[in-house]
């Protein structure tokens, strides 16, 4: 029925408000539910585009030093102001964005993918697998992380190589348990019971049927882990563990700026504000598709 | 929690008192005069304070350290600094140090040497220790003896290889016999190692023990200590100065973070805080009622050059390097102006000479020698740089930028701090490498044992790590060890000091400083150059 | 329950032993002597190999391990290299302080995601959805040093409540220095439980047995904090155990801004002297704990879902 | 009042709406029935017809975005739609209470049966806590289930279909709710427990009088069970009236079709079932006039101005469709 054969039907102008008004509730709803996708996608696009296109953005080369004006405050010429070595922050931290964007996209979706599969696949299985996984994941949990990436990078030497190992065999973990976890309900699920008596393949039940449902407290958890994998180059940096000097990367100029804090404040803060800032993208972004995924619960109900 | 962020911002810069206005270029804090006074007469060493005030008795001093006390309080063990600085408060030697170059009277009231320097004797002070038990020639003879044995004194054994025996002549004297002359002997028992430790009670209690309930004839013991937290002292009532110390406690606290340790002076929380960072000292100096003292030390900075590592063999490139070295600019912007241009491979100690004159930053002198040199058209070197100290990461990217004007790519390789200095001492590291200037520092005044251990290949630590042999250096340094005549020390060290500096088995950079932040009602604090503070001098007012 | 908790521990044996022999390899494979450590840069060699002989360095490997792995069966750990002090007693206080730390701060994210995650979810995607969503990721995203100083510039140095660092003593002391460290966790913490509460609550109230419950008119408390918050919490409880697994180790940071003796700055300093005996026994405790928290979480599957068959 | 003194439920004129893409569904347009004390009523129609959303709008429970945009629900003879939500709450699983169609996933399963009937009869029924169990104990007996206290104590994963539609039914008498809203209740069931279903709602129904409105696709269970029926096709009613007449003689030939697509036991060689041939209403495109048209096998071109509404009141036995009896 449209509108207006309701606007008659309800009696005129009256009825024609209650559509609006319905009708203005329903679009708000679907359009709220797809700008945090959109939103979220824009922000990382945005950071990601001008850390890309950095030298096309006429953002010099990020390791000129110029002592006379060190820890310079936030000003025009230089908005993030400058470090201890008058280096403009802002032009470091667009250089500094391409290592780290890549890094911590790359470590988690390796993360994520080996995470869940193997944790899906324990958790449906069960049994001596289910435990081995355990086991495994306590050993990766309980094992001392700096401990772990001090032998990785005397063997790898510097540089990102032993940062990138060392995350990814260790932030799968996290993943495989949640997986787990999550796999443990959904088995007991009628669709699932209902698949292993249509005689469907384990492979396609788990992979096919429970992975979507299993998947989205982890969607939601690696959009916000990817900050936390910038954030653990900034103590690996400070550890004499991370990119090698002078390469700008936020976790160490955030862990650079640690010591100049109550002077200098931005040297620390505003790198710090654009990892917030990548976080809410990320996190935006998993929100989006999490909520894509899910049983909406305000359209369900009656027929 | 925004709101909270914004005010707290806005805290960050009124609390502190600074308004974070543009970092003045330079121009040095009011350095204080260099440290020591007389030792005896109680005078204040501090030049800043007006009236000399009367000490008062009584206050509680809480002090924001950067080290804490882990490795037990031990004279004979392998304490760090965070527990040497403290023993000090709790024991004596027989001679002590102060401020400047020079030994004092500690247990031992005087001395007098045979002529040909081989039989020294000590006359002892009427002295007891925090037990009340009598200081006796028994125990001086037992602690002494421990100091000289490398089985029980692991590091710095070393330092008492010259003595033969040691004999007690009555109650009150003793005689210390050498095998062979030992210039620096007199000044090696100034060292923590050789302090006066009660026999009775380590035999008793075991040296572990002795480590966690320490007895000494000093002018503070121990009250508590909780690993990691906590260290407090509080007055021994049997110190032989009668009327010192003026503190009724000591409290050291350990504050790891240096933010924390400024934010904690600040607040009050602490009177004294060390180890300030060089961005903090201006805003800190204009909050009322602190001051940081800025204070000479035994440490120093420089970049270590292994020679068998090619191109560092031709002793033209290595020049070169230093004088493409920016000292003065390195030293404004990374280190606030704290700290000294060096002009040696060693600290500045007691036959340290003032004369020898610095690489100057000469670009073009630095050029010719690199044309000259055998790799005219540059080289790439790996520089070795520890974690966790950002100013040195920080000076080795200005020499990056530097050195790449000679043509030198410098490649920074950012190692775990232990893993570096291993790797490095046994040989196994990059071309170079520097690491923390409080990292390498002497505890010692005389220049024997230093010099020995950077520029002596022999010591077993390949000139720590640079692989210098220069057979002449070597045979002056056993020259200036076995004659008694200062003048003629004075002499030695300061030619050889000219030339490890002309052979450069490094770039020296800067005697380092301490920064110190005091509170005003602190009076007479002070931090000497081998690192620790005379607290028995220290007095609180009202 | 006993049998599956016999199997758990005896599962966890080699979960232990695999946990410390990789953590006594590792840290031998990584260049650096204790000995020469200790004794400083400039320690003479005779003074190294002296001290490496007298601190047992010089054994073969699997004898070192073999005596470390008796010793700690009957909870003998050795003595620290560098602190000449009993592995145990040392851990032991420094325990008390991170687990002490983890509880508050658990407690305190919980206290905080919870409602937010109860109130996001009722009002998804709308202004205060999106608002907690946003301010989360402030506290959660930004470095724990720059959080820990803004709380202790604005509660310990403006309001003087509570001190600025250090544990404190007496319970009540360590109590009250905890709360600031507690805080900065919490608020770490509570963004990743507040996002991963919110999808289950959403997804749990779309369900039949929700609209069921409305149908019998109970009331909307009732409703989400029984009804609702049972059904959506797995994959939050699973999330904080992880953390706190990984915390135990990790809040070296923290523990540093505060001067807190905790296990993960003993860790730092144990790996920078490569004081052996220390770092297996430090092993051995994250080890211990974390097999714990993963037991406790697995319970806690059970209770919270009785279909989930142990 | 203008309601009788045996009327419970009067609904007048009752029409939902839901915001679409195109932009607005009418999941129900114009309903009117009541039910009376003691009395059944059936809805019946195809899935999509808006008979679900109509039971669940007597709850104040029509799922979001949906919303009542016109008439009144007089509930013993008070004005529910306009009165508080605090009102509404308070007859919600007291004086009216719901059943639902799939057993297996309207019992909270990580709450036991017992739990969650003890928290029924505290919270609405104002038990104390040890009547309530004991109350919970008759009630499952009383719902056929035996040895209650086993019962009490298992998860609603650990009963079958029928045990969980009667641990259902226990709750929702518990109260002794004047009228039982039941969408669908047999249809996840198999046949026989089917017909103990119906048979124990029609027993409780016996006992206290209690009005019971039955929602339902299968025109057989309604038949057999309600007294009066109403007949639903894309939120409109097509045909109401008693039971017999509706079934013996319907007049709507959606109804006829219904009917004669129904599958029974004597249906001979002759007569199969014949199932009504198109697809669902699309409740955004419906055509002017009567809303079966495109489906209707004796459409004809005034289909398309006949006015929505039925012809009569449901005391008698009303259709949509004017031109009735055509057939025979």
């Amino acid at each position: 029925m449209s509108a207006d054969a309701l606007g008659l039907k309800l009696g005129g102008p009256g009825g024609q408000a209650v559509v609006a008004r319905l009708r203005k509730r329903a679009a708000e709803e679907r359009r709220w539910a797809k700008v945090t996708l959109r939103v979220g996608i824009a922000i990382v696009a945005i950071v990601a585009f001008v850390c890309f296109a950095a030298p096309l953005l006429g953002f010099a080369d990020p390791n000129q030093q110029n002592l006379l004006g060190a820890l310079k405050p936030p000003s025009l010429e230089h908005p993030f102001g400058t470090d201890a070595l008058g280096r403009d922050i802002l032009t470091r931290v667009v250089y500094g964005g391409r290592i780290d964007l890549t890094f911590a996209v790359l470590t988690t979706i390796a993360a994520f993918v080996l995470g869940t599969l193997v944790g899906a696949v324990a958790g449906y299985r069960g049994g001596w697998l289910d435990t081995f996984v355990n086991r495994l994941v306590d050993t990766v949990v309980a094992f001392p992380f700096i401990v772990f990436i001090l032998a990785i990078v005397t063997i790898t030497g510097p540089g990102l190589k032993g940062a990138y190992i060392g995350v990814i065999a260790v932030s799968w973990a996290l993943y495989a348990r949640m997986a787990r976890a999550e796999m443990l309900v959904e088995r007991e699920r009628e669709y699932i019971l209902a698949a292993k008596t249509l005689g469907y393949s384990t492979r396609r039940i788990v992979f096919r049927h429970a992975l979507p449902n299993v998947v989205r407290a982890s969607i939601v958890f690696s959009m916000a882990e990817i900050v936390l994998n910038i954030l653990l180059l900034s103590s690996l940096s400070y550890l004499g563990l991370g990119v090698q000097p002078p390469t700008p990367e936020w976790g160490a100029l955030v862990a650079e700026g640690q010591d100049v804090l109550l002077t200098s404040w931005w040297v620390a803060t505003l790198p710090g504000l654009v990892i917030v800032l990548v976080g809410i993208g990320f996190s935006l972004i998993g929100d989006g598709i999490a909520d894509r995924f899910g049983r909406d619960f305000s359209l369900s109900g009656g027929e | 929690m925004v709101l909270v962020l914004s005010i707290a911002l806005g805290v960050t810069v009124t609390a502190c008192g600074g308004s974070s206005s543009t970092e003045s270029t330079g121009g040095e804090s009011a350095e204080s005069s260099e440290g020591g006074g007389a030792s005896e007469s109680k005078e204040a060493a501090e030049g800043s304070e007006e009236t000399p005030g009367t000490p008062v008795k009584g206050g509680v001093l809480t002090f924001a350290r950067s080290e804490d006390t882990s490795p037990g309080l031990n004279p004979i063990g392998l304490p760090t600094n965070g527990s040497i600085f403290v023993m000090q408060q709790i024991f004596d030697q027989l001679v002590e140090t102060e401020g400047d170059k020079e030994v004092h009277p500690g247990l031992a009231r005087s001395w007098e040497s045979s002529k040909d320097g081989l039989h020294w004797t000590f006359h002892l002070r009427e002295a007891e220790f925090s037990n009340g038990e009598p200081v006796t020639a028994e125990d001086v003879k037992w602690s002494i003896e421990c100091f000289a044995n490398p089985k029980i004194d692991v590091s710095y054994a070393f330092l008492a290889e010259s003595i033969k025996d040691v004999k007690i002549d009555d109650p009150k004297t003793v005689t210390i016999d050498l095998k062979k002359v030992d210039a620096p002997f007199l000044y090696n028992l100034a060292v923590y190692a050789a302090a006066i430790r009660p026999k009775k009670v380590v035999e008793e209690i075991g040296e572990k023990e002795f480590a966690q309930h320490p007895v000494g004839s000093g002018p503070f013991m121990l009250k508590q200590m909780v690993v990691g937290q906590q260290t407090s002292l509080v007055p021994n009532p049997h110190y032989w100065r009668k009327n010192e110390p003026y503190l009724e406690e000591v409290v050291f606290q350990y504050v790891p973070d240096a933010n924390t340790r400024v934010l904690k002076v600040t607040s009050g929380e602490a009177q004294v805080a060390n180890e300030i960072p060089y961005n903090q000292v201006e805003q800190l100096n204009e909050a009322e009622g602190l001051e940081v003292q800025v204070q000479d030390t035994y440490s120093w900075s420089s970049v270590f050059l292994n020679q068998t590592k090619p191109p560092l063999e031709d002793e033209k490139i290595r020049q070169a390097l230093n004088y493409a070295t920016p000292k003065e600019a390195i030293l404004e912007s990374v280190f606030h102006g704290f700290g000294e241009v060096s002009n040696s491979n060693t600290p500045k100690l007691k036959f340290w000479d003032s004369s020898v004159q610095p690489y100057p930053y000469d670009l073009e002198k630095a050029e010719e020698l690199m044309a000259e040199s055998s790799q005219p058209n540059g080289f790439k070197l790996e520089l070795w740089v520890p974690g966790g100290e950002p100013a040195v990461v920080q000076t080795a990217e200005i020499l990056k930028q530097e050195w790449a004007k000679i043509g030198v790519n410098v490649d920074i390789v950012p190692k775990e701090t232990s893993a570096l200095i291993s790797a490095w001492i046994e040989g196994k590291g990059g071309m170079a490498a520097t690491w923390s200037p409080l990292g390498n520092s002497s505890d010692t005044i005389t220049d024997d044992e230093i010099v020995g251990l950077i520029l002596n290949p022999d010591a077993g630590l390949h000139s720590n790590g640079t692989y210098y042999d220069n057979p002449k250096v070597t045979k002056m340094m056993t020259e200036a060890r076995e004659t008694l005549d200062e003048n003629e020390r004075a002499q030695i060290f300061s030619e050889i000091q000219q030339i490890a500096l002309n052979e450069a088995p490094s770039v020296p950079l800067f005697f380092t400083k301490s920064l110190t932040a005091v509170h005003d009602e602190v009076k007479d604090f002070s931090t000497f150059p081998i690192g620790w503070w005379p607290l028995r001098e220290v007095w609180m007012e009202g | 329950m006993g049998a599956y908790l016999l199997r758990r521990a005896v599962q966890a044996i080699p979960v232990l032993i695999g946990i410390s022999l990789a953590a006594f390899l590792l840290i031998h494979l990584v260049p650096g002597d204790p000995a020469r450590i200790l004794l400083g840069a400039q320690a003479t060699p005779k003074a190294v190999a002296t001290l490496h002989e007298q601190l047992g360095l010089d054994r073969p490997l699997p004898t070192q391990y073999l005596n470390f792995i008796t010793g700690a069966v009957h909870f003998e750990f050795g003595e620290s290299l560098s602190q000449k002090v009993g592995v145990g007693k040392l851990i032991g206080t420094r325990a008390e302080v991170t687990l002490l730390l983890l509880m508050m701060a658990t407690l305190l994210s919980i206290t905080i995601a919870v409602p937010l995650a109860v109130a996001a979810a009722l009002r998804r995607n709308r202004p205060v959805d999106h608002s907690i969503r946003l301010f989360s990721m402030f506290t959660f995203a930004m470095p724990s040093f720059l959080l820990g100083l803004l709380l202790i510039l604005f509660f310990s140095l403006k309001l003087k409540w509570l001190p600025t660092s250090g544990y404190g003593s007496g319970f009540g002391g360590h109590l009250r220095a905890l709360i600031l460290p507690a805080l900065t966790v919490g608020l770490y913490l509570a963004p990743i439980l507040l996002r991963t509460l919110r999808i289950g609550i959403i997804d749990t109230l779309g369900t039949e047995y929700i609209e069921a419950a409305r149908a019998r008119g109970l009331a909307r408390r009732l409703i989400i904090f029984k009804h609702v918050l049972k059904n959506s919490v797995i994959p939050t409880v699973t999330v904080l155990g992880l953390n706190i697994g990984f915390l135990l180790s990790g809040l070296v940071v923290i523990e540093n801004v505060f001067s807190l003796p905790g296990l993960g700055s003993e860790l730092v300093t144990a790996i920078g002297n490569r004081d052996y005996p220390t770092i297996q026994a430090l092993t051995l405790v994250f080890g211990v704990s974390v097999v714990a928290i993963n037991l406790l979480t697995d319970l806690l599957y059970s209770y919270l879902d009785p279909r989930v068959r142990l | 009042m203008n309601g009788t003194a045996s009327e419970l439920l009067a609904v007048r004129d009752l029409t939902i709406g839901f915001p679409a893409p195109g932009g607005l569904l009418l999941a129900a347009d114009g309903i009117d029935f009541d039910v009376a004390v003691g009395r059944t009523v059936g809805l019946v129609g195809e899935s999509g017809c808006g008979k679900s959303v109509t039971l669940r709008s007597l709850l104040g429970l029509v799922p979001y975005p949906g919303e009542v945009l016109a008439g009144t629900i007089h509930w013993r003879g008070e004005e529910m739609l306009t009165a508080s939500g605090k009102r509404q709450a308070t007859l919600r699983g007291t004086e009216i209470s719901m059943i639902f169609q799939d057993p297996t996933s309207c019992l909270n399963p990580v709450f036991t049966v017992g739990n969650q009937m003890v928290e029924t009869l505290r919270k609405r029924a104002g038990l104390g806590r040890r009547e309530a169990r004991t109350r919970a104990m008759e009630l499952l007996d009383r719902v056929g289930l035996s040895a209650p206290e086993k019962r009490l104590a298992a998860y609603p994963h650990e009963l079958s279909g029928g045990m969980r539609q009667r641990v259902m039914i226990a709750i929702s008498i518990a109260t002794r709710p004047r009228l039982l809203l039941a969408d669908e209740p047999t249809t996840a069931l198999d046949v026989t427990t089917q017909e103990q279903i119906l048979a124990l709602l029609k027993e409780l129904q016996a006992e206290d009088g209690m009005a019971i409105l039955l929602v339902s696709h299968d025109l057989g269970v309604i038949s057999e069970t309600c007294d009066e029926v109403v007949v639903m096709y894309a939120g409109r009613m097509l045909e109401a009236g008693y039971d017999r007449e509706v079934m013996r003689s319907p007049r709507h030939p959606y109804t006829r079709g219904l009917i004669e697509a129904m599958p029974s036991l004597e249906v001979t060689d002759e007569e199969p079932p014949v199932p009504i041939g198109g697809q669902p209403p699309d409740l955004t495109a419906l055509p002017p006039g009567c809303p079966f048209q495109p489906r209707c096998k004796f459409v004809r071109d005034q289909c398309a101005e006949i006015p929505v509404a039925l012809d009569a009141t449901l005391a008698e036995h009303g259709s949509a469709c004017p031109f009735e009896g055509v057939r025979s």
